[in-house]
């Protein structure tokens, strides 16, 4: 069950070209000047007393993208980070950022010397703050655990993937009495977030996190790009189900719904079923 | 089609001859490296916008080429019908493609290698507060990357693989960082029992679903719950199945979406993100 | 009660492992279907038929995966069944080959006649298609030097087809691994660790796994059905105990908070 | 007398108990608090591990995919490739540092590509399996029964409610608030039964390493058997 072209099943071209268009076009809409809303997603509101907290206490900021690999969650977490930055480069507040990936270490380099450039204060980048600790899951935990510790850090950012070791940051980041805010992807880890940190953002609201906190037109275009998406979604589900309990599960329909395979199926049936 | 694939099958153009072949490759190598860093400072002479104009480019065309591997048509027998049914032109390219980013996450490692002997080394040199845990970490450091380096040579039958490089790598590896792996996981379970005890109280409505559904499968997955009542792993076994499940699809599709407009924004360049 | 200082909780949860791995304390388990068909699977072999054990684990899962691999063994030490043992690293090969010693010698079953390990092969999908097509000249040696085609074990075997069965007792995702690519005549039992199980259902379901016995749980499971006494039993009586110890303090907390905000409520 | 002969590291099998049982120590020292042994440990373990990478993760994958092939088997391009991906060292540099963006470019463009089949593969197969539900008994799906259909139709509401909750681009309110709340609502229940569900593996991992103490280093035989 996997795809290694998209003519497995056209069926994969046609819906990411679907949700693409909406994206685009939805992106253009707000480039043109169209107002567009996003809903409150609390967490996000807290980044800025987290960050308030630290410079109170002169504690430093820690962020953490975990574990990830390069790829589409790494830079949107560090999109993240990088607002974050910005935002503590007003205060001066010392910051660590904590990476478990040799190339994510690397971007999050140019990223972070970047934010500090955009808030004026490129005075205040260090590259010794940006750290790549180790690729080796636990001793990667063990160094970041005793950071917080050893730091009594005041603010704990965590926003990417996470494996088993998220609870380790998650409770060493609660033992120090740190402000916590925790966003992932990876849904098995989000109980133990959810559990140890004061704010957790689940699932793609992980994505939407960089609309919400820029309010920029393209990123809020692409939110509502993604809600039309969504729709589309649930839509094929109720109408599939539906088939589904008409026309039974192995129905060629079903098949051309996502199945690999399942585009030559469907038009076999319907060509088969024209000549009777 | 076909010529074309018969082109890039021709061997004889990309490979080099038999006879003194490291010496040529020596020479190659050493001219890549002059000539692609010898591009920097024309690269350098560009102004601001045609330095960007230079990274979407290669972003762009980066993503084009696994793009199209993947959009393009695979079966073209009702027009070449010698042609393999299971890949289109780009295909034979996809595992060299994925070497060179291979190739490139080593050298990041390097890097970040880099990164941390460099803190470390200015920790000690410079005397900064706790120095000596710095010399601890770079001791460790060597002596572990030469027993792993020449392990890894060994098994390419570079060196010889001697007993002293067999005990010591022993040591090290399966008995110091293998067991250290086995505490450091382990300590999770502590934690597991702070966070259920600190957060799991009946505060509000999602709290308390919270903490019930946990607390039924921690008694109903383990032997204890089926001498409690039969019905109590079937129960645990049901929420998993039924209320868990669709709940974490409804979410991988959110992700799933989300990902894939961030995708199209970074392939072309329309976010101000972290490029 | 409520500010309780959390290492009060990881002793008191210490203490409580090391109190249940001790006491000689057997609560019987009810038998799984999946335990069971993974039990009566092998009880169908032969005196000489020859299994492959795939073993992955290392320190971090023990608990979960020797309990699994002894109670294998045995089992098959039982019907006198000849068997090889295949790691994917190092430290597996090490932890695999010193219990297997152990247990075999218990049992005066005899290394290079009835059993051998194979060591540790770095990539197991390139490795498991070239045991297929040439099993000897695919691992070469044994753990212990011996060149492949001279191991009495293995005489004459060319290819892991003639394998009856593979058992994969493993912490990682290598079961899909073994499905892909091994023969179709040769059945596969799985040894996952609890969290791993889960994903394995459909392939239980279909058809393309004969058995399974999952984590600690499982392990007691089979060892009752041998009748042995294994480590199976210590530690799920163990796990059992251990997530009672946190029922109980979750429900203690809850109740400690409501006490509070009661006497919160009569002083206002 | 004899237990203490086995228990102390007099050999090089007991050293290595012994080494395992300090790390394993110095690590749960942590529980306490974070103290200089800890430190120690922690320092030596991230060392090891960077130095263990650089022989699988570095040597290893150069010596293949680019050593191998130009020295050995002589594909001259692969040469092109270390140089290029260099320009990613310049990033320390003030002056230079834009040109490791190059690629960078490359990296995030790569990884955007490979994005399209990863959808593909890891959520269309996921879409098809919801939809064989059916959520009625008919002559289409013989098979059925009643249990099975109410888990069907729950399944589908359940999808669609937490659907709901992560919509981002209006407001809601009404009816859409209502089930956005339950949505809410059923995935707590799955977090919480996924908590639950870890706590076994959790806790075999340290009942894991208390064997390991007791039996291996301590000699002391577990489950009294």
């Amino acid at each position: 069950m996997s795809y290694q072209h998209a003519q497995d099943n056209w069926f994969a071209a046609i819906i990411i070209g679907f949700i693409a268009l909406a994206v685009l076009v939805n992106i253009l809409r707000a480039q043109l000047g169209a107002q567009l809303y996003i809903r409150r997603i609390p967490g996000l509101d807290a980044i800025d007393e987290a960050i308030g907290r630290s410079t109170e206490l002169g504690r430093p900021v820690t962020m953490i993208p975990g574990l990830t690999d390069f790829g589409v969650v790494a830079v949107q977490a560090l999109t993240i980070f990088k607002y974050i930055t910005k935002q503590i480069a007003r205060f001066a507040t010392p910051m660590r950022l904590l990476s478990g990936n040799p190339t994510v270490f690397a971007v999050a380099q140019e990223a972070i010397a970047d934010a500090y450039n955009e808030a004026g204060r490129p005075d205040l980048y260090d590259p010794d703050n940006v750290r790549f600790l180790s690729d080796r899951q636990f001793a990667f935990a063990s160094g970041v655990a005793g950071l917080i510790q050893r730091e009594r850090v005041a603010a704990n950012f965590m926003f990417g993937e996470f494996f088993a070791e998220s609870l380790i940051f998650a409770e060493t980041g609660n033992m120090v009495g740190a402000i916590q805010i925790a966003g992932t992807i990876s849904f098995t880890q989000v109980p133990f977030f959810v559990a140890a940190c004061d704010y957790t953002i689940i699932g793609d609201e992980f994505y939407a996190t960089s609309a919400y906190l820029s309010r920029e037109p393209v990123l809020l275009g692409s939110l509502v790009g993604q809600d039309i998406a969504k729709l589309l979604f649930a839509l094929t589900t109720l109408g599939g189900v539906i088939a589904a309990s008409i026309a039974g599960t192995d129905a060629p329909i079903i098949k051309l719904l996502g199945q690999p395979g399942g585009w030559e199926a469907f038009w076999k049936s319907v060509l088969q079923g024209g000549g009777q | 089609m076909g010529v074309l694939t018969n082109l890039m099958a021709q061997q004889t153009i990309w490979r080099l001859p038999e006879e003194s072949r490291v010496l040529f490759a020596t020479l190659i190598v050493a001219g890549a490296f002059v000539l692609i860093l010898g591009l920097i400072p024309v690269l350098q002479t560009l102004p601001p916008r045609g330095r960007r104009a230079i990274i979407v480019t290669v972003t762009f065309l980066a993503g084009l080429f696994f793009a199209a591997e993947f959009f393009l048509p695979v079966d073209w027998t009702a027009i070449f019908p010698k042609d393999d049914p299971k890949r289109n032109f780009l295909t034979p390219a996809i595992q060299p493609a994925q070497n060179v980013l291979q190739i490139i996450g080593a050298l990041a490692l390097g890097l970040g290698t880099f990164g941390l002997v460099r803190l470390h080394l200015r920790n000690t040199v410079q005397r900064r507060a706790q120095w000596g845990y710095s010399i601890v970490l770079l001791v460790s450091f060597v002596v572990m990357a030469t027993f792993s380096i020449l392990n890894t040579l060994a098994e390419k039958k570079i060196v010889e693989r001697g007993p002293m490089l067999e005990r010591g790598f022993s040591i090290l590896f399966d008995y110091t960082l293998i067991q250290l792996d086995a505490a450091m996981f382990s300590l999770v379970a502590f934690y597991i029992f702070s966070a259920a005890y600190r957060a799991f109280r009946i505060r509000s409505v999602e709290a308390s679903i919270l903490m019930f559904t946990a607390m039924l499968v921690m008694i109903g997955v383990v032997p204890l719950g089926a001498q409690i009542s039969p019905a109590l792993p079937t129960i645990a076994n049901w929420v998993l199945a039924q209320l868990n499940a669709p709940a974490q699809r409804a979410i991988e599709f959110g992700v799933g979406i989300g990902g894939l407009a961030m995708a199209i924004r970074l392939w072309l360049s329309l976010e101000r993100g972290v490029t | 009660m409520l500010s309780v200082d959390r290492r009060w909780l990881y002793l008191i949860l210490f203490v409580n492992i090391v109190i249940f791995l001790l006491a000689p304390l057997r609560m019987p388990a009810s038998i799984s279907p999946p335990v069971q068909k993974f039990y009566d699977e092998i009880e169908k072999l032969q005196p000489g038929d020859l299994v492959m054990i795939s073993s992955n684990w290392s320190a971090s899962t023990l608990a979960e995966n020797q309990p699994q691999l002894e109670a294998v063994i045995t089992h098959l030490m039982r019907k006198q069944v000849r068997f090889t043992i295949i790691s994917i690293e190092a430290q597996s090969r090490d932890i695999s080959y010193r219990l297997a010693e152990r247990v075999t010698k218990e049992k005066g079953y005899q290394y290079g006649e009835q059993w051998a390990h194979f060591g540790f092969v770095p990539n197991l999908a390139v490795a498991i298609k070239g045991m297929v097509t040439d099993l000897p000249n695919t691992i070469k040696q044994d753990v212990r030097g011996t060149a492949v085609a001279e191991l009495p074990v293995v005489q004459g075997v060319k290819s892991l087809s003639e394998y009856k069965m593979i058992i994969d007792v493993t912490p990682t995702g290598s079961v899909p691994v073994w499905i892909s690519y091994s023969p179709k005549n040769v059945k596969i039992l799985y040894c996952p660790t609890s969290v791993m199980a889960a994903e394995a259902y459909t392939y239980l379901d279909s058809g393309q796994i004969k058995g399974m016995i999952t984590g600690a749980k499982g392990a007691q499971e089979y060892e009752q059905l041998l009748g042995i006494t294994g480590l199976g039993a210590p530690f799920a009586n163990t796990i059992s105990f251990s997530h009672l110890l946190i029922i109980a303090f979750i429900l203690l907390g809850n109740f400690a908070m409501l006490m509070n905000r009661l006497q919160a409520r009569r002083e206002a | 007398m004899d237990w203490l002969q086995a228990f102390l590291p007099l050999n090089l099998e007991r050293l290595s108990v012994w080494i395992g049982v300090l790390c394993t120590l110095a690590i749960y020292s942590l529980l306490y608090r974070e103290n200089p042994i800890y430190r120690f440990f922690e320092h030596m373990y991230i060392g090891l591990a960077a130095g263990y990478s650089l022989g699988p993760l570095g040597v290893d994958i150069l010596y293949r995919y680019w050593i191998e092939p130009i020295w050995i088997q002589g594909y001259w391009a692969w040469a092109f490739v270390v140089p290029y991906g260099m320009y990613l060292y310049f990033i320390f540099s003030e002056r230079y540092g834009w040109i490791s963006r190059i690629v960078i470019g490359t990296l995030i463009g790569a990884s955007a590509g490979l994005f399209f089949q990863e959808f593909s593969s890891r959520y269309l197969p996921q879409l098809n399996s919801t939809l064989q539900k059916p959520l009625w008994v008919s002559d289409a799906n013989p098979d059925l029964t009643y249990g099975m259909i109410i888990n069907n139709i729950l399944f589908v509401i359940i999808l669609l409610s937490v659907l709901t909750y992560f919509t981002f681009s209006y407001e809601q309110r009404g009816p859409v608030k209502r089930v956005a709340i339950w949505g809410r609502w059923f995935l707590m229940i799955g977090l919480g039964a996924i908590f639950g569900n870890t706590v076994m593996a959790r806790m075999a991992l340290m009942i894991g390493r208390i064997y390991y103490l007791l039996n291996d280093w301590l000699l002391i035989r577990v489950g009294g058997g």
